[in-house]
C-alpha cells in the first residue's frame, strides 16, 4: 500500500465521519463543519487516488485548489447566512420552524411585492 | 398551399381567433363583442357551406403536418365530418344569438363568450380531425373550454358540478389517451378511413385490439354519457341555459358519440368490429342507457334535469344505430346526431326562456305558461313531440330508419327498445305539455320580467322558433338533397362502398 | 463566426455580472435588458448555426481534451442554451419591473442573475466532469444568494437549507468524479465513454456513477430528497422562483441524464434504472398530492415542481436496455418535458406573483373574484396549468405522449400509472386554483392592477409552452443532429 | 430511545458507505489509469508560460475552471453583502480592545503583507499562488479589523464592489482579448502568456482577499427584515 493510497483511505474515513455528522447534527455551524470534513475527505480521495504511481499528478492538485476555493466561498456564505438567521430568529437549527403564520389580507400596494 | 388545404384550417381558426379577440376586448364592449361573435359564426357557416358543396362535388379538403415523430396533425373534411361541422356551425350561430340575450346585464361576459368560442373551435376541430390523435387534441381542449362555462355562475353548486364534470371528463380523457397511445404503438398512426383498417386482421392482434376498443369506448363514453359514466351530466345543469344547450345538443355529448362513430366505422370498420364481437356489447350498453335515461327522466321535477336525463337516453340512439351492423342502422344513428341536436337545443332554449322570463325552474310551476309565452311553448311542444317520435317531425325519421335497420339485420329486440323508449318519452313529456297548455295558472310567476310587447326578449325568442321550424322542415323534406338524411345516406354509401 | 458566437455566449453573462455589480438597480436594469437582448441574439444565432451545420467541440484556451477543457456544442446543448435565453430573458425582463428599485439590496439581483445564466450555459455546454462541478456550484451559490435576497428569517432558513442540500449534492458528485479520474486519468466525458468498455461492470465505477447520480438527484429534488425545494422556491421573489424552478433544477438533472446516456450502458443496471424511475414516479404522485394540499399559492406551484421533475427521471428506466427507437423516444420525451416545464413553470410563477401582488395575499382562497379583475394573469396561469396537466396541444402533452409510447414500446407498462395518474393529480391542484378564482362572493373589491408588461411576460411564456406541442417535431429534429467533425476552435 | 435508534441507523448507513467507498478506492487503485495526463501536461508545459505545473493547469490549461471559480467567490461576496442592511461597520461583538493584539498587529501586519507578496511571486515555479496570497491578505485584514483599524473601503459601496469585481473583470477582459485576437476564448498568446498570468494572479489576490474580508464583516447585527410576498410585515 503506497502512501498516497493511505491518503485516499483517510479521505474515505473523513467522508464517512463527515456524512454522519452532517446528518445527525442539528446545529447549523456544526453541520457546516461536517460539510467541510466531507469536502476534505473528497479532496484527499481525489489527490490520493490519482497519484498512486509515485509521480505526483499536478492536475488533481489544481482541481483540489479550485475545489478548496469553491468550498471556502460556500462556507463563508453559509456562515454569513447562518449568523444573520441567528440574529433574526434566535435559532441555530433549521428544525425550529415557526408555526404557520396566518397571513391577513393586505391592502393592495402600488409597487413591488412587499409592503413595508 | 391551395384553398382546399386552407379551408378546414380557416374554419377552425374563425372561432379560435374570435375567442382570442373576445378575451382581449374590454368587459364593457358589448356591441363590439356581439359583432365579433356573430361575424365569426356567420363566416364559419359560409366556410362549412363551401366545404359541403365541395364534398358533394367530389372535392377533398385536407390540411396536415407532422407534429411529433410519427404523428400527424390532420384536419380533413369528409362527409361525416361535415355532418357534425354543419350542425355545430348552424347551432353555434343560434346559440350565440340566444346567449347574447340570455346574459344581458350579467358579469364576466367577456370570459363567457371567450370560452364559448373556444368551445365551438374545439367542436369544429373534433369534426374535422383526420385521425385519432388530432381528435384527442380537440377532445381535451373541449373539456377545458367547457369547464369555465359550467362553473360560470361561481355558486357552490356550480363549482361542485364543475368539479364532478372535470373529474369525469379528465379521467375519461386519460383512459382515451392510453387507448390511443396503445393503438398507436400497435399499428401506428391511423387516419380515419371509410371502412376502417382492420378488415384483414392478424389473429394475434385481436386480443389487444379488443382491449383497446373497450378503453376507447370507456374514454369516449364519459362524454357521451353512457351508463354508468353519465353522472356528471345532470349535475352540469346548473350552468346557464345556452351552455346546457351547447353541452347537450352540440358539443360535449355529441363529441363523445361522434368519436364512437369514428372509432367503430372508420378505425375498426363495421365489418371487423362485428366480427370481433365488439358491436353487440356496444349495442347492449347503449340500449341500457336509453331505457335507464328515460326512466330516470320520469322522476325529475326540475325541468332542466328532466331534459338532461332525456339527453342521456337520446344520445345513445346514435351509438345504438352504429352498432346495428347494417347500413340502414348506421344511417339512423347518424341522422339522429343532427336531429337530436336540433330538438334538444330547442327544448333547452325554451327551458331557458321559462327560467329567464318567468323564473320557472320546476315542472309544477309551469302551469299555464302556454298562455303567457305562446311562442316559446309552441317551440317546446314541437321539440317534445319530436323527441317522442311523432310524425312528421325529425325524431320520427330517426326512429323509423333505425327500426328498419334493426329489422334488416334481424335484431328485433332493438325495435322493442325503441318502442319502450318512445313510450317513456311520451310519459315524461306529455305531462309537461299538459301543464303548459291545459292547466290554469295557480300562482304568480316566481320572477317575472317583461320585455314590451313580446313575450320575452327577441334575442331569446327567435332561436327556439327557428329550430322548431327546422324540425318540421327536415322531417318533411327528409328525402331532399342536402337534408340530413340524404347527407347521411351519402356517408353510408361511402362506408359501404369500401 | 462560430468562434465569436461562443466567446459572446460565454463572455456576455460574466461581463454583465461585473457591469451590474458596479451599478445601482435602475442603471443595472437598463444594462441587463440590453444584455438580455444581446445574449438572446447570440444564443439564437448559435442555435441556428448548429441547426444548419451540426454540432462541434469547442476547445477553451485552445487546449484539446483531456488536457484542456472542451465544450460540447451539440443539438441538445444549444436547445437548452436557447431555452435559457427565452426563460432567463423573460424572468430578467419581469424582474426589472417587478422588483422595487427603492430597496437598496435589490440591486444585487442583477449580478447574481447574470452569474446564474453563465453557470447554466456552462452546464449545458460542459463536457468536462470537473468543469461541470464548478459550473454547478456557480449556479447553486447564485441561486442561494437569490433566495436569500430578502434577508428575512424565513427566506434565510430556506436559503440555508437549500445551500446545505446543494453542497452535499455537489460533494457526492465530486466524489464520484474523483473515483472516475482515479480510474481513467481523464475528466472529459467523451474520452471516458470511449474507454468505458474496459472498465465495464467494475464495482468501483458503478459506485462512482451511483454517487454522482445521487448527488445530482439531491440537487434536482428527486423524491425523497425534495424537502429543500418547496421552501426555497416558495419563498423567493416570483421572478427568482421562476428561474429556480424553470432552469436551475434542470441543470443538475441535465448532467445526470448526460452521464446516464453516456456511461449508463456500461455502468448502469436494470435495478438502478428501475429504482431511479420508481423514485421519480413516487415523486410525481406524492408531489402532486402535496401540491393539492397547500394553502399558499406559491407553495402549490413549488410542490408541483417536485412532481414535474419526477417525470424527467423516467428517462432512466426507459433508456436502459431497450431498443434504439424506444430510447430515442424517451430522450425526446425528456427533452420536451424539460422545455415545456421550464416555460410553463416560469409562466406560472410569474403569473402567481402578479396574482399575489394584486390581491395582497399569498393564499389560494384569496383568489376569490380575481377572475373579474385580473383575467390576463389568471389566464396565463391557466394555460401554464394546461401544460403541466399534460393536455394537448401543449409541450407537456407531447412529452407525455412520447413517454407513453416509450413505456408501451419497452413493455414497462407500470409507468403508465405514473404518467396518467400524475396527469390527473396535477389537474386536481391546477383546478383547485381555477376553482378558487371562480368563486364570486369575494369580500373585497380592492384589487391592484400590475402593469401591462408584467402581465404580458407570463402570457408569452405560457403561449410558448402551449405551442411547443405543435412544433415539437422541428424542435426535436435539431436535437438529433450529428456532430460535424473538426468544427470550432 | 427513539433518537438513539435513529442515530444508530445513520451510523450504520455511514459505515456501509465508508466500506463501499473504501472498496471502490481499493478496486480502482489496482488498475492503472487509462490516460497518462501528467505525460501530456509535461509535453505542453513549454507553451504554458509558467514553470510550476499546478499553476499552469490552473491558469492556462484549465483556466476556464479558475475563471468560474473566481466567479463563485464573487457570488459568495455579493450574496453576503446583499443580506447586510446597514452601512455601519460598528459591530460591538467584533470589537476587541486587547492591548496585546494591538501590539502584535504592528509586527504582524507588515510581515503578513510581505508573506502574501512572496506567495504570489512563488506561484510561478513552486507551490503558492493567488489564492494562498489572497488568504493571507484577508487574514491581515481580519486582524486589522479586530484591532479596530478603520477600513472604510469595506462599507457596502462602490469601492467594495469594485474591489470584489476587479480580479474577475481583469481575468475576463484578458480572456475576451484573446478571443478577439483570433485565438479561442481564454487562449493566451504564448509570447505574453507569462506576463498575462502574473497580471491575473496579482489582481486575483486582491479580489480574493477582498471577498473573504467582505464576508467576514458582512453579517452585522441588524434586525431590519422585509416580509415575503403577500405576507404581513
Amino acid at each position: 500500500m503506497s502512501a498516497s493510497l493511505l491518503y485516499a483511505l483517510a479521505g474515505v474515513a473523513l467522508c464517512g465521519i463527515g456524512l454522519f455528522g452532517f446528518i445527525t447534527l442539528a446545529h447549523l455551524l456544526r453541520k457546516l463543519l461536517a460539510f467541510n470534513l466531507i469536502g476534505s475527505g473528497v479532496f484527499l480521495v481525489l489527490v490520493g487516488l490519482a497519484q498512486r504511481h509515485g509521480e505526483p499528478d499536478p492536475v488533481p492538485q489544481a482541481l483540489v485548489l479550485t475545489g478548496i476555493v469553491v468550498a471556502i466561498a460556500a462556507t463563508a456564505l453559509a456562515v454569513v447566512l447562518i449568523r444573520r438567521y441567528f440574529h433574526l430568529s434566535g435559532h441555530t437549527t433549521l428544525r425550529a420552524e415557526t408555526p404557520e403564520r396566518v397571513p391577513g389580507r393586505l391592502k393592495p400596494q402600488t409597487r413591488g411585492d412587499n409592503p413595508e | 398551399m391551395t384553398a382546399n388545404t386552407q379551408i378546414p384550417l380557416f374554419a377552425l381558426l374563425t372561432s379560435l381567433l374570435a375567442s382570442v379577440i373576445i378575451f382581449a376586448l374590454p368587459e364593457k364592449g358589448h356591441r363590439l363583442r356581439t359583432s365579433v361573435n356573430l361575424a365569426a359564426a356567420g363566416l364559419k357557416l359560409i366556410l362549412v357551406g363551401v366545404m359541403v358543396w365541395g364534398i358533394f362535388h367530389g372535392q377533398s379538403f385536407e390540411f396536415a403536418f407532422t407534429m411529433l415523430p410519427g404523428v400527424q396533425f390532420v384536419l380533413r373534411a369528409d362527409a361525416l365530418s361535415m355532418l357534425f361541422a354543419g350542425l355545430s356551425a348552424v347551432l353555434w350561430l343560434l346559440t350565440t344569438i340566444y346567449a347574447v340575450g340570455y346574459l344581458e346585464d350579467s358579469p364576466n361576459r367577456s370570459r363567457f363568450f371567450g370560452f364559448f368560442s373556444l368551445c365551438v373551435a374545439s367542436t369544429m376541430g373534433i369534426a374535422l380531425a383526420g385521425n385519432l390523435f388530432t381528435f384527442f387534441l380537440f377532445y381535451e381542449m373541449l373539456t377545458l373550454s367547457t369547464y369555465p362555462l359550467v362553473v360560470h355562475r361561481g355558486t357552490r353548486q356550480a363549482l361542485k358540478a364543475g368539479r364532478n364534470y372535470i373529474i369525469y371528463t379528465l379521467t375519461g380523457g386519460a383512459v382515451l389517451l392510453l387507448a390511443i397511445a396503445w393503438l398507436h404503438g400497435l399499428v401506428g398512426d391511423l387516419p380515419f378511413r371509410p371502412g376502417g383498417h382492420f378488415s384483414g386482421l392478424e389473429p394475434e392482434l385481436q386480443g389487444p385490439l379488443t382491449l383497446v376498443f373497450v378503453l376507447l369506448i370507456a374514454g369516449l363514453g364519459v362524454k357521451a354519457a353512457l351508463v354508468p359514466l353519465h353522472g356528471w351530466l345532470p349535475q352540469a345543469m346548473v350552468a346557464p341555459a345556452p351552455v346546457s344547450a351547447l353541452l347537450h345538443a352540440v358539443a360535449v355529448v355529441k363529441a363523445g358519440a361522434f368519436g364512437i362513430v369514428r372509432v367503430v366505422c372508420e378505425i375498426y370498420g363495421l365489418e371487423a368490429a362485428s366480427q370481433m364481437g365488439l358491436l353487440s356489447g356496444l349495442a347492449l350498453v347503449s340500449a341500457i342507457t336509453i331505457i335507464y335515461g328515460s326512466t330516470r327522466a320520469l322522476y325529475q321535477l326540475d325541468l332542466k334535469r328532466r331534459l338532461a336525463f332525456s339527453t342521456i337516453s337520446q344520445v345513445s340512439y346514435i351509438i345504438l344505430g352504429v352498432s346495428l351492423f347494417g347500413p340502414v342502422g348506421v344511417a339512423g344513428g347518424l341522422v339522429h346526431l343532427v336531429h337530436q341536436g336540433i330538438m334538444k337545443i330547442t327544448l333547452f332554449f325554451c327551458a331557458g326562456n321559462y327560467a329567464e322570463t318567468l323564473g320557472v325552474h320546476r315542472i309544477d310551476e309551469l302551469d299555464g305558461a302556454g298562455r303567457r309565452m305562446p311562442g316559446t311553448s309552441v317551440a317546446f311542444t314541437l321539440g317534445a313531440f319530436g323527441m317522442i317520435g311523432a310524425p312528421p317531425l325529425a325524431g320520427f325519421v330517426t326512429k323509423w330508419t333505425m327500426g328498419t335497420g334493426a329489422l334488416a339485420v334481424g335484431m328485433d329486440w332493438v325495435v322493442v327498445v325503441l318502442v319502450v323508449s318512445s313510450l317513456l318519452n311520451a310519459a315524461y313529456f306529455l305531462p309537461i305539455l299538459h301543464r303548459i297548455w291545459f292547466a290554469g295558472q295557480q300562482q304568480a310567476w316566481p320572477h317575472e320580467r317583461r320585455w314590451g310587447r313580446l313575450e320575452t326578449s327577441a334575442w331569446l325568442l327567435w332561436p327556439p322558433l327557428i329550430t322548431a321550424v327546422a324540425l318540421i322542415v327536415i322531417g318533411l323534406l327528409a328525402s331532399m338533397p342536402f337534408s340530413p338524411l340524404s347527407w347521411v345516406n351519402l356517408i353510408v354509401e361511402q362506408e359501404v362502398m369500401q | 463566426m462560430i468562434l465569436g458566437l461562443m466567446a459572446g455566449l460565454l463572455f456576455t453573462p460574466l461581463a454583465w455580472a461585473v457591469l451590474t455589480l458596479l451599478s445601482g438597480f435602475e442603471r443595472s436594469r437598463l444594462i441587463s435588458w440590453l444584455g438580455i437582448l444581446i445574449q438572446s441574439l447570440v444564443s439564437f444565432a448559435l442555435w441556428a448555426a448548429v441547426a444548419s451545420e451540426g454540432g462541434f467541440h469547442y476547445q477553451l484556451g485552445g487546449w484539446p481534451a483531456p488536457l484542456g477543457i472542451e465544450l460540447r456544442v451539440d443539438g441538445l446543448a444549444v436547445t437548452f442554451v436557447m431555452l435559457t435565453a427565452v426563460v432567463g430573458g423573460a424572468c430578467g425582463w419581469h424582474a426589472g419591473i417587478y422588483l422595487d428599485p427603492k430597496k437598496n439590496w435589490h440591486r444585487y439581483f442583477w449580478p447574481l442573475f447574470w452569474f446564474l445564466w453563465a453557470g447554466l450555459n456552462g452546464v449545458w455546454l460542459g463536457a468536462d466532469l470537473f468543469n461541470l462541478y464548478v459550473a454547478l456550484e456557480l449556479i447553486s451559490l447564485s441561486a442561494v444568494g437569490l433566495v436569500a435576497l430578502g434577508g428575512q428569517a424565513d427566506a434565510l432558513r430556506a436559503a440555508i437549507r437549500y445551500l446545505m442540500a446543494a453542497l452535499l449534492g455537489s460533494l457526492a458528485y465530486l466524489l464520484g468524479v474523483a473515483l472516475i479520474y482515479g480510474q481513467f486519468g481523464s475528466l472529459s466525458m467523451g474520452g471516458i465513454s470511449e474507454l468505458l468498455p474496459a472498465g465495464s461492470g467494475q464495482a468501483g465505477l458503478i459506485f462512482a456513477l451511483v454517487l454522482m447520480i445521487a448527488g445530482l438527484a439531491l440537487k434536482t429534488a428527486l423524491f425523497p430528497l425534495h424537502g429543500w425545494l418547496p421552501p426555497a422556491h416558495g419563498i423567493a421573489k416570483s421572478p427568482v422562483s421562476a428561474l429556480l424552478s424553470a432552469l436551475v433544477v434542470k441543470a443538475s438533472f441535465y448532467i445526470a441524464a448526460r452521464l446516464w446516456l453516456e456511461f449508463g450502458e456500461h455502468l448502469g443496471s436494470y435495478g438502478l434504472a428501475q429504482l431511479v424511475g420508481a423514485l421519480g414516479g413516487v415523486g410525481v404522485l406524492w408531489g402532486s398530492w402535496l401540491a393539492f394540499r397547500q394553502t399558499r399559492l406559491k407553495q402549490v406551484v413549488a410542490y408541483s415542481s417536485v412532481a414535474q421533475i419526477g417525470y424527467l427521471f423516467l428517462l432512466f428506466p426507459l433508456s436502459w436496455g431497450v431498443s434504439e427507437a424506444v430510447s430515442l423516444q424517451a430522450q425526446q420525451g425528456m427533452t420536451l418535458q424539460v422545455i415545456s416545464h421550464a416555460l410553463a413553470k416560469a409562466a406560472m410563477f410569474l403569473a402567481a406573483g402578479n396574482l399575489i401582488m394584486s390581491v395582497g395575499s399569498n393564499r389560494v382562497d384569496a383568489l376569490a373574484g380575481v377572475s373579474r379583475f385580473l383575467p390576463f394573469s389568471l389566464f396565463s396561469f391557466g394555460l401554464a396549468g394546461v401544460s403541466l396537466m399534460g393536455l394537448p396541444p401543449t409541450g407537456g402533452f407531447a412529452a407525455k405522449w412520447l413517454l407513453l409510447q416509450a413505456s408501451l414500446g419497452s413493455g414497462q407498462w407500470w409507468w403508465l400509472i405514473v404518467l396518467l395518474g400524475g396527469g390527473l393529480l396535477s389537474a386536481a391542484y391546477v383546478f383547485r386554483v381555477y376553482r378558487a378564482s371562480f368563486i364570486e362572493n369575494s369580500d373585497t373589491d380592492l384589487f391592484f392592477h400590475p402593469s401591462r408588461s408584467l402581465e404580458v411576460i407570463p402570457m408569452i411564456l405560457a403561449l410558448l409552452s402551449l405551442g411547443l406541442g405543435l412544433v415539437a417535431e422541428p424542435v426535436l429534429s435539431v436535437m438529433a443532429l450529428p456532430f460535424s467533425k473538426g468544427g470550432g476552435g | 430511545m427513539r433518537r438513539s435508534v435513529g442515530i444508530r441507523a445513520v451510523a450504520g448507513v455511514c459505515l456501509a458507505f465508508v466500506i463501499a467507498l473504501g472498496l471502490a478506492v481499493l478496486g480502482i487503485a489496482e488498475t492503472p489509469a487509462h490516460v497518462d495526463l501528467p505525460e501530456l501536461l509535461l509535453e505542453s508545459m513549454g507553451q504554458s508560460g509558467v514553470e510550476h505545473p499546478v499553476t499552469a493547469v490552473l491558469l492556462n490549461f484549465r483556466s476556464y475552471d479558475t475563471l468560474l471559480e473566481i466567479g463563485v467567490l464573487v457570488i459568495a461576496g455579493i450574496a453576503g453583502i446583499s443580506v447586510s442592511r446597514t452601512t455601519s461597520l460598528e459591530d460591538p461583538e467584533l470589537r476587541t480592545s486587547d492591548s496585546l493584539l494591538y501590539a502584535l498587529q504592528r509586527w504582524f501586519v507588515p510581515l503578513m503583507l510581505v508573506l502574501a507578496g512572496y506567495l504570489l511571486w512563488a506561484g510561478a515555479d513552486r507551490p503558492g499562488g493567488a489564492f494562498q496570497a489572497g488568504a493571507v491578505l484577508a487574514a491581515t485584514g481580519v486582524m486589522m479589523r479586530l484591532g479596530g483599524i478603520p477600513m472604510d473601503f469595506l462599507r457596502p459601496g462602490i469601492l467594495l464592489r469594485l474591489g470584489l469585481a476587479l480580479g474577475f473583470a481583469v481575468f475576463l477582459l484578458i480572456a475576451l482579448a484573446s478571443a478577439i485576437g483570433g485565438e479561442a476564448f481564454l487562449a493566451y498568446p504564448p509570447a505574453v502568456a507569462k506576463q498575462l498570468i502574473i497580471l491575473i494572479e496579482t489582481v486575483l489576490t486582491l479580489s480574493i482577499a477582498m471577498v473573504l474580508l467582505a464576508l467576514f464583516v458582512s453579517a452585522p447585527v441588524n434586525r431590519a427584515a422585509e416580509p415575503g410576498e403577500g405576507e404581513s410585515p
